[in-house]
């Protein structure tokens, strides 16, 4: 039995994507974050990525922590079933919904208290077992909902509003993610939604662990003078290697590598993710380089945007698993128990 | 612990032995060959293995009881040690009951203060048999514990050809193993034979009490009944003593549910990196419509508690396998114990209830391992199966498996997209039916109808999210309404009435069960009449309080030093602590009929039933 | 909850203001502003903060009580309403008690259907007012709060003076910004003034009552006890409502706790990665001699159990705050209850007992926050201090905090270097003292005695690692007996006998005790007496049973849903369920006088005791 | 009031260090460990590293998670305190034990599950804050104690010694170490002591977060053909960067480091590393030319030992705090209660 989705009847001049509905089919409840919070961008930069990936909302499920970022998955895909589930845990959380049903797209967010601090672990493990998700996390150094302490990402030096400075090494989640084998890594900023549209879209598409770092400055509590991440910082020291578009559809128009400016990476799923480089010795399928140019510039102070990494034929947990096709949660009796028959050659076993 | 109590006792015989080899290797064989050649001849046998907490070199026992009765429980006290570890000799010595048997290998002369006067002693030069008839070390050590098999089995009476049978099923394919292992096992019985007054006080006669029960540990059983009971997800984190439950699981899942054409899994297993994320990934599968479960134990359950009032207050199934050891803390991690009852009834903070399943034996293990996945679909919250050590990792004997291919699992109330379509109201935490239960969705159901939110944020009945205090107190209520429901479709305790009518009872549960059954015996024929209840779930069922209710005074057998059970009877059941009667062993051992026995003796006068005094024996 | 209560009411002054401002803008200071004014009259006030889960744009309210009594618990239903917030409106006109008065901003004409003809209304042109006056909006909006402040001081007969003082105060070194802050609040006074009947009938008299009194909230004033407590590790992770109160504790040391010559700090704050991390740390300095502590709540507590079972037996001191909010799970973060006592007292899996206090309000958080560390270094084992989110987070009227300048931090049983070189027995588990409680070394003290190896498994006396079931039980008996040796430690409870014989009494805990002052009282003009006795701890004090022995039948009022401390009371107490009739109120706000009273009214026929009815007024 | 510490009475023979201990006096009780375990071979080093190091060994505090090598701390340093806590969580208990007192030695031991699995958040923490400490991880690529499963470090495609084959990508710990801002990072092999035991002593004598990933077979579980960090495997792959000698007491003969063999690294408090190169091009004073350098090496396959990364310069977490000199587990009543006279001004600001 199938239902096809009915598109809400919208303004009739609102533009339709391919499978007819408007951007506003994606929309959620209203957001409670402060005004101009970056978290507001980046969900509105997920609810334009699912409209132009032409994916049917309630195919996505929603997961997410504690924190005001883990708050926004309230606020994009109203027609999806999401969960917002404890401090630090949505990784595990994911990995057991996706277990479950490996058809659905799952879309984790989460925050740099919730990943990097209390949830550090679940996020490494996660990322190393291959689950196939778009991994997000909104990046602001802080705690934003419990009122601005730091956060484990906040930089060695950055001060707090209050003027504490923070004495901590922090925590590089892409360099982590780079690590732990994630096979999709990119940094975004949440003030710049044409790159971070097309890198959420090609998260979405990849067939693997995705993890996407996007600075998201908290403008009541770090974007003042002294933090590294507020909006004003984090513009002057952004350093984009490439700009990315995500072509989907038809055959790709495979560009051959040259010195020149664009590179054509094809994923599993047929999507292309076209790349017009900004640094031209930055290679995104060579993790070990990616690493080492991320280390370098990094010590340089730079704040590195982009595809970071891509791996266009991962591996997935379902493939390590070697879970049959059809979604685990759909079996049924039959598929599932063995039976008195067995049963009984199970007892004979044990006399 | 008192004395043996006579009659009943003369008809026992109990082995204990004792053995300095590395976990794994022959020995553990030996055991399991005596054990089930005694099985074999139809004579219902209980056996434990008794090991520390490290993987090499330290001392370890293995237990077997042997009753004519057919009790399966612990008896207490040891009328045969087989002594093979100069490491524990003296309190092995001193823990056979007199008149007992000293079974040690006598190749090293040992000093007469080493032995006592009260008990019998058999001496056999294991040691300088197996150097005589073996060069290589590693086969003298082998050889040594199947040689000393072939020597009880003469002193005890064991049929040899029974033994001989196990040995050529156990080395199916290695004929020449087989070969010397039958040759060592009657070097043993041959010299015993020779040398010593054979058969002794002891020994076993072929009977048919056996019948068609089965032999095997609760653990496999329980991963079983998640294969029967239709889990597809285990989420687990290694933890003695509920490792071998995670792999039981696999074992049968590898068995039953490999798709033939593909070879490929209906299910998955993932090792996590800790408790939190397999508890985790349980709600996770579960939320999104599989049946999931993970097993653990103590230290486990409290990493698990954030996750387990999610899991209620969110209203997502969860099955969670508490295989108990002692503790608190670390505690001993391969002793056992039934004291992490208050920690999975109340688990996490705020206001919270779970249910808790108890079995008695791998049977129930199996069938409740079946039953929490229906119970946690139906209710949409934690499901505890508490096990322990001595379920969990002995072999017990109890009756077969069974199943009715009729069977369907209970997927609870979970609205369909035609539902939804047909215009059906769907509201998350809306009480439609009245009995506290709600309706859910899985994700992806439907394009437009029946999706929401999930949070362990208190929100409405329609899960928007609310801080009004009504309609939180609105949605607590509806929890205990479903607890309430919830009652009435737990397993149900089982009652054994006295013989007489008796004004006291006893309530018991889990693995207590068999040495409880035999206590109530050896009570009832010294005249103390207990009506007896055993407890299989929490929420208590009506009965449960009916049969207090009955009776003037109830005795709580459990193991674990706080009465765990009790504050949950005295709690739930508003009943008079006064009458309910602690009888705890905590120990880490399993729990004896003796001490069930002496102990309610002890506190007879309480019941006002003098026991009538035994005859002379 | 049921109607107001005549008399004793009709000198009750209560307001109740909220405003749709931001947190932390000018209205809060507004808000206090207020309170301290009416608080320099000499009149006893209580005020609370209803706050959302989230940083902006959610609507607040700020509730003042006013009692002539000088009862400071939360007194049910609302006299003056300072309607400030569209978003509210209705449910905030709703709740104003029939003859009450709401106050609001008449700058735009409300329709007749959006106010209620059984209340008084006030209407004040306060956005005209202010757009005409300042042209800045940033100004505006502030301003605004301080011109009702200025209406309500005239409607309600606030001494101009004290408020002028207040803003002196407040704005000491910024002149400019107190005058015009002085002028706004003139401002409001004075239309008010011209264009009101002022006063209106709740009005307020200069009084003596505060006394010295001093207003302050329950986290600064523990994280304060936690300094003349001698804390100097603090390790934390932030929730709410407990971040303040690690904040309190370091605003206190920068103050107190500074080397003055160097600048350096005598204590150490570890903003932790997570709960376990802050327990774990915790666990880590008091082993190695140090105090200290964490703060947290609900689910910090649910993931800190494994850590409280260490704690509990390797007999680690640990000093646990817990500001309780709305359980379970996330529930409802800013809000309040008394949830987490069963996840306190039986923290963590296996038989385990904890150490509980439970402050009444500010000054208690002080005195307890202090007195934790004694206990938990004597009793070497976690003690958690159960505040509420009410207590913890609100300013509260309260007895100023004292200090005897000969108190010593009780360091508990420590085994010097002089002592292990004297030749005393050190056994770091032995019962040396016959009190249950053994003697530690810190490490590091004598280069070859008294070092000792912790660890969470058994052990026998001298701490060596043992599976010996004698040994573990000699062991967990001994932490019963310690058990039994805190109860006479801890804090008594505190006794208020009725003004006549009483057959029922009450039990009482935390933050319900100013509320629970004003319920008796009005129970007590009604002709129910009632013995009530405030429970300030956990184990229970011999007092606490012989109070409950000396009634029929002890009413137990609790924030939470399912009776928890009740649960204690009768497991531990042994205590009949029929005899302690829960009273429970847990909807996430603080519990308030007219529901205690409703709810013990309700059930006083179980008292036999008739209520009198009471004269007409 | 100062106890000297009384060396056993032992055989006259034994060689004595500087305190007059013998090697003896830093044993501790009888192993219960399988023979041949890797774990009793570290603890062994350091049992050799405490006394070349002339330490008291009532002056160092021992602590652990859970796993065999957890509970190794009994098997050395008798006479030092020890604290075996609980699974994954040594690195928070150090911690307060080391804020708690300044002025010990603090050895952690932990295993590849205790750290890399349960433990990782707690691991990545502690370092990052620069918790003046040894940190060793007895790294065997399985639990242990369980019997045997894969922990986190195994290597994806290593074969457990039932037969199944690892899917998921191993955590390095040394490469999370030196992203996470360890200031002394090792890499040794319980199979090779002469360079183990300079390691750790090195460890003891940096002021900061030193962390040793310390490849330790374990011969019940994980020594089989197949395995990744058996005997023979880590013999094979091993590449040792440098060989290191700990120079203590006088004056460092400080040579120049030229494209000879030798470097001097002087410590903070005077103690000297001397290096001897093994490979020309690696300088481990440079974070970000180590870690790339590892990433390289581990991309092709070796095990690369030996000292890693070290800064001799390195802050501490009481640095950070800004602590005072005295242990705050020395403190009396004068220094840390402000008594009834304060008392009544903060009652004062109160009304
Ligand atoms: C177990 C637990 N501990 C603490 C909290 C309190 N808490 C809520 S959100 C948060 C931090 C959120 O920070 P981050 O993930 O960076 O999200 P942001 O608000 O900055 O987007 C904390 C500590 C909690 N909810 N649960
Ligand atoms: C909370 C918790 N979960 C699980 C366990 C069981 N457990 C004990 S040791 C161990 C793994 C140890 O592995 P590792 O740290 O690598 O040590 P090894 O034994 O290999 O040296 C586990 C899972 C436990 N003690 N506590
Ligand atoms: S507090 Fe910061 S992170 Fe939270 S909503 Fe406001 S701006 Fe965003
Ligand atoms: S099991 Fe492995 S790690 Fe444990 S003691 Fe034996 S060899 Fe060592
Ligand atoms: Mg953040
Ligand atoms: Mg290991």
């Amino acid at each position: 039995m199938s239902f096809l989705p009915k598109p809400k009847l919208h303004h009739p001049k609102l533009p339709t994507n391919a499978l007819g509905f408007t951007r506003r089919d994606y929309e959620g409840a209203i957001s409670t974050l402060c005004a101009g919070c970056g978290h507001d961008s980046i969900s509105a930069a997920i609810i334009q990525a699912c409209f132009d990936l032409d994916i049917e909302p309630h195919r996505v499920a929603k997961m997410s922590g504690i924190g005001c970022s883990s708050k926004t998955p309230d606020y994009f895909l109203g027609a999806s079933h999401g969960f917002n589930s404890v401090h630090g845990r949505m990784p595990s959380v994911l990995t057991g919904a996706n277990l479950a049903n490996r058809e659905l797209i799952y879309l984790g967010v989460s925050g740099d208290g919730d990943s990097a601090s209390i949830g550090l672990g679940q996020f490494a493990h996660s990322l190393r077992r291959g689950v196939n998700m778009t991994y997000i996390v909104e990046n602001n150094g802080v705690y934003g909902l419990t009122k601005g302490q730091f956060s484990a990402t906040s930089d060695k030096g950055s001060k707090a509003k209050k003027g504490t400075i923070n004495a901590d090494e922090p925590i590089d989640l892409v360099g982590m993610a780079l690590q732990l084998g994630a096979t999709y890594v990119g940094r975004g900023f949440s003030g710049d939604k044409d790159q971070l549209v097309p890198l959420i879209k090609g998260a979405i598409r990849h067939g693997g662990a995705a993890f996407i770092d996007c600075i998201s400055p908290c403008v009541a509590f770090n974007n003042h003078e002294g933090s590294t991440k507020s909006y004003d910082f984090v513009r002057e020291h952004n350093e984009a290697v490439n700009r990315l578009d995500v072509i989907l559809g038809r055959a790709p128009i495979t560009t051959a590598y040259g010195p020149g400016e664009l590179r054509d990476v094809v994923q599993h799923d047929g999507s292309v993710l076209r790349l017009r480089k900004l640094h031209s010795d930055y290679d995104p399928t060579d993790r070990v380089a990616a690493m080492n140019y991320l280390q370098e510039r990094k010590a340089a102070g730079e704040i590195v945007t982009g595809l970071l990494y891509v791996d266009p034929e991962p591996s997935d947990l379902h493939a390590s698993q070697n879970t049959v096709a059809l979604p685990l949660n759909r079996l049924d009796d039959a598929a599932l128990c063995p039976g008195a028959a067995a049963l009984a050659r199970v007892n004979a076993g044990l006399r | 612990m008192v004395g043996t109590h006579a009659a009943a006792d003369k008809r026992d015989e109990r082995l204990r032995r004792q053995f300095a080899n590395v976990n794994g290797s022959g020995s553990a064989s030996a055991n399991q060959l005596f054990a089930k050649s005694i099985l074999r001849m139809g004579i219902p046998i209980a056996s434990r293995n008794i090991f520390p907490s490290n993987i090499q070199g330290l001392p370890t026992w293995f237990e077997v009881r042997v009753s004519g009765e057919g009790h399966l429980g612990r008896r207490g006290g040891v009328d045969l040690m087989v002594a093979m570890n100069p490491q524990t000799w003296d309190r092995d010595v001193a823990e056979i009951d007199p008149g007992g048997y000293l079974f040690y290998d006598s190749t090293k002369p040992l000093p007469q203060s080493k032995f006592r006067a009260d008990i019998n002693v058999i001496g056999v030069p294991l040691t300088q048999m197996c150097n005589a008839a073996y060069t290589d070390s590693r086969q003298r050590q082998l050889f040594k514990n199947i040689i000393y098999v072939g020597a009880l089995s003469a002193l005890l009476q064991i049929e040899p050809k029974v033994i001989e049978t196990l040995l050529t099923e156990q080395f199916k394919g290695k004929e020449r193993l087989a070969k010397s292992n039958q040759d060592a096992f009657h070097m043993g019985r041959d010299w015993a034979l020779a040398n010593l007054e054979c058969p002794i006080g002891l020994r076993l006669a072929p009977s048919d009490k056996v019948g068609d029960r089965i032999y095997v540990d609760g653990n496999s059983a329980a991963g079983l009944g998640a294969v029967y009971g239709g889990a597809t997800v285990c989420a687990w984190y290694p933890i003695t003593p509920s490792t071998s439950l995670a792999e039981g699981f696999e074992r049968y899942c590898k068995r039953f549910r490999t798709e033939p054409e593909t070879g490929r899994k209906r299910y998955a297993i993932v090792q996590a990196e800790d408790e939190l994320a397999s508890i985790g990934m349980v709600i996770g599968a579960s939320w999104n419509g599989a049946r999931a479960f993970t097993a653990t134990s103590g230290p486990g359950i409290s990493l698990m508690q954030e996750f387990v009032g999610l899991s209620y207050f969110a209203e997502i199934p969860s099955v969670i396998f508490d295989v108990q050891r002692a503790g608190p803390s670390t505690g001993m991690p391969t002793r056992t114990q039934q004291s992490d009852v208050l920690a999975a009834a109340y688990a996490s903070h705020g206001d919270t209830k779970h249910l808790v399943l108890f079995p008695e034996d791998p049977r129930e293990c199996f069938e409740m391992g079946a039953q929490a996945f229906d119970l946690a679909d139906r209710f949409q919250q934690p499901v505890f199966v508490l096990l322990d050590l001595d379920i969990g990792m002995n072999d017990w004997l109890c009756e077969p498996f069974a199943w009715d291919d009729s069977r369907r699992m209970d997927r609870g109330k979970v609205m369909t997209a035609e539902e939804l379509e047909a215009g059906q109201v769907f509201g998350r935490y809306l009480d439609a039916d009245g009995d506290g239960v709600p309706y859910r969705t899985y994700p992806g159901t439907h394009p437009s109808k029946g999706a929401f939110f999930t949070r362990g944020t208190s929100r409405d009945r329609f899960a928007k999210y609310t801080e009004q205090g009504a309609a939180y107190v609105d949605n607590m209520q509806r929890l205990l309404r479903k607890f309430e429901t919830a009652k009435a479709h737990v397993p149900r305790p089982v009652e054994r009435p006295a013989a007489q009518p008796a004004r006291a009872g006893v309530l018991y549960y889990g693995s207590s069960s068999a040495a409880m059954t035999e206590a109530l015996a050896a009570l009832e024929a010294e005249g103390v009449h207990l009506d007896a209840l055993r407890i299989r779930a929490f929420p208590f069922h009506d009965d449960v309080l009916d049969f207090i209710a009955r009776h003037d005074k109830v005795f709580v057998v459990e193991q674990n030093r706080d009465a765990q059970l009790r504050t949950l009877l005295m709690t739930e059941g508003g009943i008079d602590a006064a009458r309910l009667v602690p009888i705890l062993h905590y120990d880490g051992t399993p729990i004896t009929a003796r001490f069930i026995h002496a102990a309610i003796a002890d506190k007879a006068p309480v019941l006002n039933v003098v026991p009538m005094r035994k005859a002379a024996p």
